[in-house]
């Protein structure tokens, strides 16, 4: 591969779970034909998709895990983080919902009940976003889970942890787009808790900083930014996946003010999805 | 910085096996426990399979013959996909609740290295001296025992089936994620830890797992060759 | 095991790939005698012994053995072909050590290798000259070595009916002396018969009771020892006799 | 559900096969190019390696032949993971830019089938009448001459040992994945197809490209072992 | 090339794991002679030949070659080696056709198989009564057959030294006679020698120039074959020929 075909391609690395709800599989073609770039999709683990990021293989990353973002580009690795979209957190569980989880106010609760009738919780455990996210609820709702047995943590995917969670008949907890794009295979789960703002799942996409690495396709990244937070992709985002699952699977949210860089440290924005 | 995730790994290694972490002693205890037994029993169906067919003809044995040796190409992870589905709850061994257990991971191990025991087993026994063979039957053995003697022949070739279905499960990791589900403290193997990390970002323990994966397997394989030692001396 | 005949061979044939090698009309072995197989190479002779061990089966005819009748696909069981033994032109021995190979057909009988039976195996050894090689690697022994251990084999666990083909091919006169000895006594002890293919027409002189001359697959002439030399019926044999080409 | 699932993949696989859907053609390609390439090389290595050691002594013989064997036991994840850290921009090997390209996923492969090849073939050549290879050598054949004569002594352990080299790199997952990244109309394989669909839960469509990677494997096997055909008949 | 010997051989030894098989002080063979080497089995007289095909080497001492001192543990330049080719006690022949087996050495050497060649080629196999045999398996050969093979193989490529273990151990007396003419005029066209183990006296009395006693690694008597026969030095060859155990 030589350097000029090399700037024709654009390496997108981003998380399995975004790849695959489908929305890029809808929006990256029409990128390709306005911009005649061609983007390879290189969907990975989240900690994995910021290493790739970080030894400069790819130019551009899409992920969900804030955190991990900000340190990305605060480490000089990403020039910005751009605001892309968000959809929302749900709390799994078996259809019997044997520590009646449904009938809590809050996530908070939901995880208590979780907790005091020793439920089965089946956890990613792989440091992904999603996890990461899981990790800091147990935390705000001053339960300990290491140690115990009715906590798995399976150190897999979105979509494997999705369908050992069904076999197993576990609560868990999973992005909405995952859940609702695999709902068919997973007859044993249902949606016990959701609309808790503090399940608000916001993703970046970050171009990777050319200055410190040679090979890094720039001007195409940013060709990418530009083509995502367009209004009528943005429009697209919003409208993706009403038709076959009768709701969307993201909400757009490019206009949301994004203040990381300023200060690196900005919380979550808070704006509770409409659903 | 590729040197460096190498020495990390090295490091990490050294440092995991020193300190006996007891997360890592029960990742290598699962590995060994789940690929010993699971090749213990490929070895029991495999090596008299393979025997058999090394020394017998019959019509179709070439269809059988290349149906093993393309068992031994099966993709663990359509291996583990099969027995996931006969091992979930909806399917006919369900009742088992061999799902996310070691038996299940057994289970689909076996599977995994029987046509590599049996296959190898087999190039084996056809390549001992026709006339050795019938010598035996005309001193007076049964099929069997004419069978066990060949075999004894065919020691190394034996010995490197079993090697080989061994270095397949102890390395592999479809089937095991799929079938164990990679459950902390009760299911993780090495292969699983390494992707896990690995889907961390975290290279320097992948590789530090698959060093100790490694070490674990020369060992086996250094002893196992030692007891055969004579048997490696080049046929000069 | 009254009957007068080890064997009677009535019209077996063998072809290998389309070729006819063997075509046997008849043949007898009497009880208690050393029967002589000779014929130029390629003839048949060690097909002939395969037929007869039923380690192959013949495509036509039967086999009447120790007193019953086996048609040709069919083979004795197990406790019959354990009656006989062949000690195979060309030596195949286990890689382990002469000993192991000594014993193996007493262990696949499960025998039990007591100290006076370890006494009687190193006396056989000794005998063939071999007891110093009792620990050797089976694979490292001389031609002559490993014709010896592979007829020690043999006779170790008393076969009623021992097939030789060619045993002494690869020896030297005062070898080959010590085993036609022990093919002499050892017809005495079985209550049987031993067939022995030869090339050596003075070793047929010396141990056979009879003696039948196969050419081209065919029994030429079957004759006793002294009209085979003296008085053969066929010119083929006459020819064969005196080293003329018969091919 | 279980019997629906693997009807459902039988039937998928038809369609998917008689449609020549041109994404699953595509992939079928790419498997055939990178497994094929890269089985090629590991025998332009594995063959001329394994009869050299199946055919000498020499002091630390012992140790290198575990090496051998335990290299077959190597997990692909974790030489893919190696080739992903050399091939990486920040790699020594970065600059050829062949991350997430199949020249990649060849490198990854041939390592992987490498040991496989060289270590079956050193076993079969080791069986071989060692009284042969004197011979050869009184008739005045050179040491490669002699080699190449022992090698076709030895045809049907050879002819297993890239069978095996190549069923382990066909059904292999974890290295493409990781080295080649498993983008869609580029580097994607039949078995990281497996994988995406499985875990998407889509397991009728994840077996219906198992089923189709058998397919092919029994199909090249099967070729392979008709040329050997006579080697193959029983040794009774 | 104008040596008066083919071999000088000083004071070679072979020991196998501890046991010295053999050990020869000085031993030369003479141009234009077949010499033949008789010995009890386990004498180490096909160790003794495979040190003169320089297949192994020896422990200790030296070897002079068609003019050329090689001590012990080298080998001569594969050119010299090219010139002397051993048949084997137990011949060993590639699992192909018998034809692809006697035409390797021509092929090994880069000959190019002309017609004429084929013709000579064809001569060859037929002189030893396996033309026949052309396209059949040599695996599945008898045992006399593949020694004829193995034989046809040696000479096909016109080795200057040919060294023989027991060429005729598995025919019969037409296919000996054959095989006796085809050494005899071999040695016309050779300009060197021939070296012969066998255990048949009369054959080394038909053949030899001169006839070496190889006993317990050690030679024992080196005559002319009168001489050998008539009035041999020592006793144990005296005892040797009248087939008593000399072991
Ligand atoms: N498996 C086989 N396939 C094809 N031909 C065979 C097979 N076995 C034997 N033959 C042929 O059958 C013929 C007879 O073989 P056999 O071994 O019985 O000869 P023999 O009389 O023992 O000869 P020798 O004295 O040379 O050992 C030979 O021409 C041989 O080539
Ligand atoms: N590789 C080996 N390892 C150990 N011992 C060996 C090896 N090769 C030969 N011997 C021993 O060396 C001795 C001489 O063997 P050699 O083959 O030279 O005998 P020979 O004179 O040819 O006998 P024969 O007439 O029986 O063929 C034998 O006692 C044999 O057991
Ligand atoms: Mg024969
Ligand atoms: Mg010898």
């Amino acid at each position: 591969m030589d350097g000029s075909e090399t700037q024709s391609v654009i390496m997108l690395a981003t998380t399995t779970s975004t790849d695959d709800s489908g929305l890029l599989k809808e929006l990256l073609p029409i990128f390709e034909q306005e911009s005649g770039y061609e983007v390879q999709v290189i969907a990975v683990g989240t900690g994995q998709a910021m290493k790739i990021g970080r030894m400069g293989d790819a130019d551009i990353l899409m992920v969900h895990a804030r955190e991990l973002e900000n340190q990305f580009v605060n480490d000089g690795y990403g020039t910005e983080r751009y605001s892309l979209m968000y959809n929302d957190f749900v709390l799994l569980g078996p259809v019997t919902d044997p520590a009646q989880v449904k009938s809590t106010e809050t996530i908070k609760e939901a995880l208590q009940a979780i907790e005091s009738n020793k439920a089965m919780f089946a956890s990613r455990g792989d440091e992904s976003g999603t996890h990461l996210k899981e990790e800091s609820l147990w935390d705000e709702a001053e339960i300990d889970v290491s140690g115990t047995d009715w906590y798995k943590s399976l150190g897999q995917g979105m979509g494997e942890t999705l369908i050992t969670a069904n076999e197993m008949q576990t609560y868990t907890i999973a992005d909405r787009g995952t859940y609702l794009s695999m709902k068919h295979n997973l007859p044993n789960l249902e949606i016990v808790f959701e609309g808790d703002e503090s399940l608000f799942n916001p993703y970046g996409i970050i171009p990777v900083n050319p200055d410190r690495f040679d090979r890094i396709n720039h001007e195409g990244a940013k060709e990418m930014v530009e083509f995502f937070v367009r209004e009528d992709i943005q429009e697209k985002i919003g409208e993706f996946g009403k038709d076959e699952y009768g709701q969307p699977l993201f909400f757009p949210d490019a206009d949301t003010p994004d203040e990381s860089t300023d200060n690196g440290m900005n919380p979550v924005a808070v704006s509770v999805p409409i659903l | 910085m590729s040197s460096n995730v190498l020495a990390e790994g090295f490091l990490e290694a050294l440092n995991l096996l020193m300190s006996m972490d007891p997360y890592v002693m029960d990742i290598i205890a699962v590995s060994l426990k789940v690929s010993g037994t699971a090749l213990i029993l490929a070895a029991l169906i495999g090596i008299p399979l393979g025997a058999f067919l090394g020394l017998t003809n019959f019509p179709g044995k070439a269809l059988i013959t290349a149906l093993l040796y393309t068992g031994m190409g099966f993709p663990p992870v359509v291996i583990g996909l099969f027995v996931f589905i006969l091992l979930s709850s909806s399917g006919s061994l369900g009742s088992f609740g061999w799902l996310f257990t070691p038996y299940g991971m057994i289970m689909a191990q076996s599977i995994i290295s029987f046509p590599l025991v049996a296959g190898f087993t087999m190039t084996a026994v056809m390549g001992v001296d026709r006339n050795l063979i019938r010598q035996l039957k005309s001193l007076g053995a049964t099929k069997t025992q004419a069978t066990i003697a060949t075999l004894r022949e065919a020691r190394l070739g034996v010995l490197v089936s079993i090697i080989a279905g061994f270095g397949a499960i102890i390395s592999e990791v479809g089937a095991v994620m799929l079938v164990g589900g990679n459950i902390e403290g009760a299911t993780r193997v090495l292969t699983t830890a390494i992707v896990l990390e690995t889907r961390k970002g975290n290279f320097g323990i992948a590789i530090a797992f698959g060093i100790i994966l490694l070490t674990i397997a020369f060992i086996i394989n250094f002893t196992m060759l030692r007891l055969q030692n004579k048997e490696l001396s080049g046929n000069e | 095991m009254n009957e007068e005949f080890t064997y009677e061979i009535e019209n077996i044939s063998k072809t290998y790939a389309g070729n006819t090698v063997l075509e046997v009309e008849h043949l007898s072995i009497n009880r208690g005698e050393i029967f002589c197989l000779v014929g130029p190479s390629g003839a048949g002779k060690s097909t002939l012994l395969r037929l007869m061990n039923f380690i192959e089966t013949s495509d036509t005819g039967k086999i009447r053995f120790l007193g019953n009748t086996y048609e040709a696909g069919s083979v004795p069981p197990l406790k019959v072909t354990r009656e006989v033994t062949t000690v195979f032109q060309r030596s195949a021995l286990m890689t382990t050590s002469v000993w192991n190979n000594v014993i193996y057909p007493l262990k696949i009988r499960g025998k039990n290798i007591t100290d006076s039976e370890v006494k009687r195996i190193e006396n056989i050894l000794d005998d063939l000259g071999l007891l110093k090689l009792r620990d050797q690697r089976a694979d490292k022994l001389s031609g002559g070595e490993a014709q010896r251990v592979a007829l020690a084999r043999a006779i170790v666990f008393k076969p009623t009916v021992l097939l030789l083909d060619e045993p002494t091919a690869n020896l030297d006169p005062a070898n080959i002396d010590i085993i036609e000895t022990i093919i002499s006594k050892y017809i005495e002890q079985v209550n049987s018969s031993i067939v022995m293919i030869t090339h050596n027409i003075f070793q047929a002189r010396r141990l056979a009771d009879r003696i039948a001359l196969l050419h081209k697959g065919r029994i030429i002439e079957v004759n006793s020892k002294n009209d085979f030399f003296e008085n053969p019926h066929e010119d083929t044999t006459k020819d064969f006799l005196s080293g003329r080409m018969i091919f």
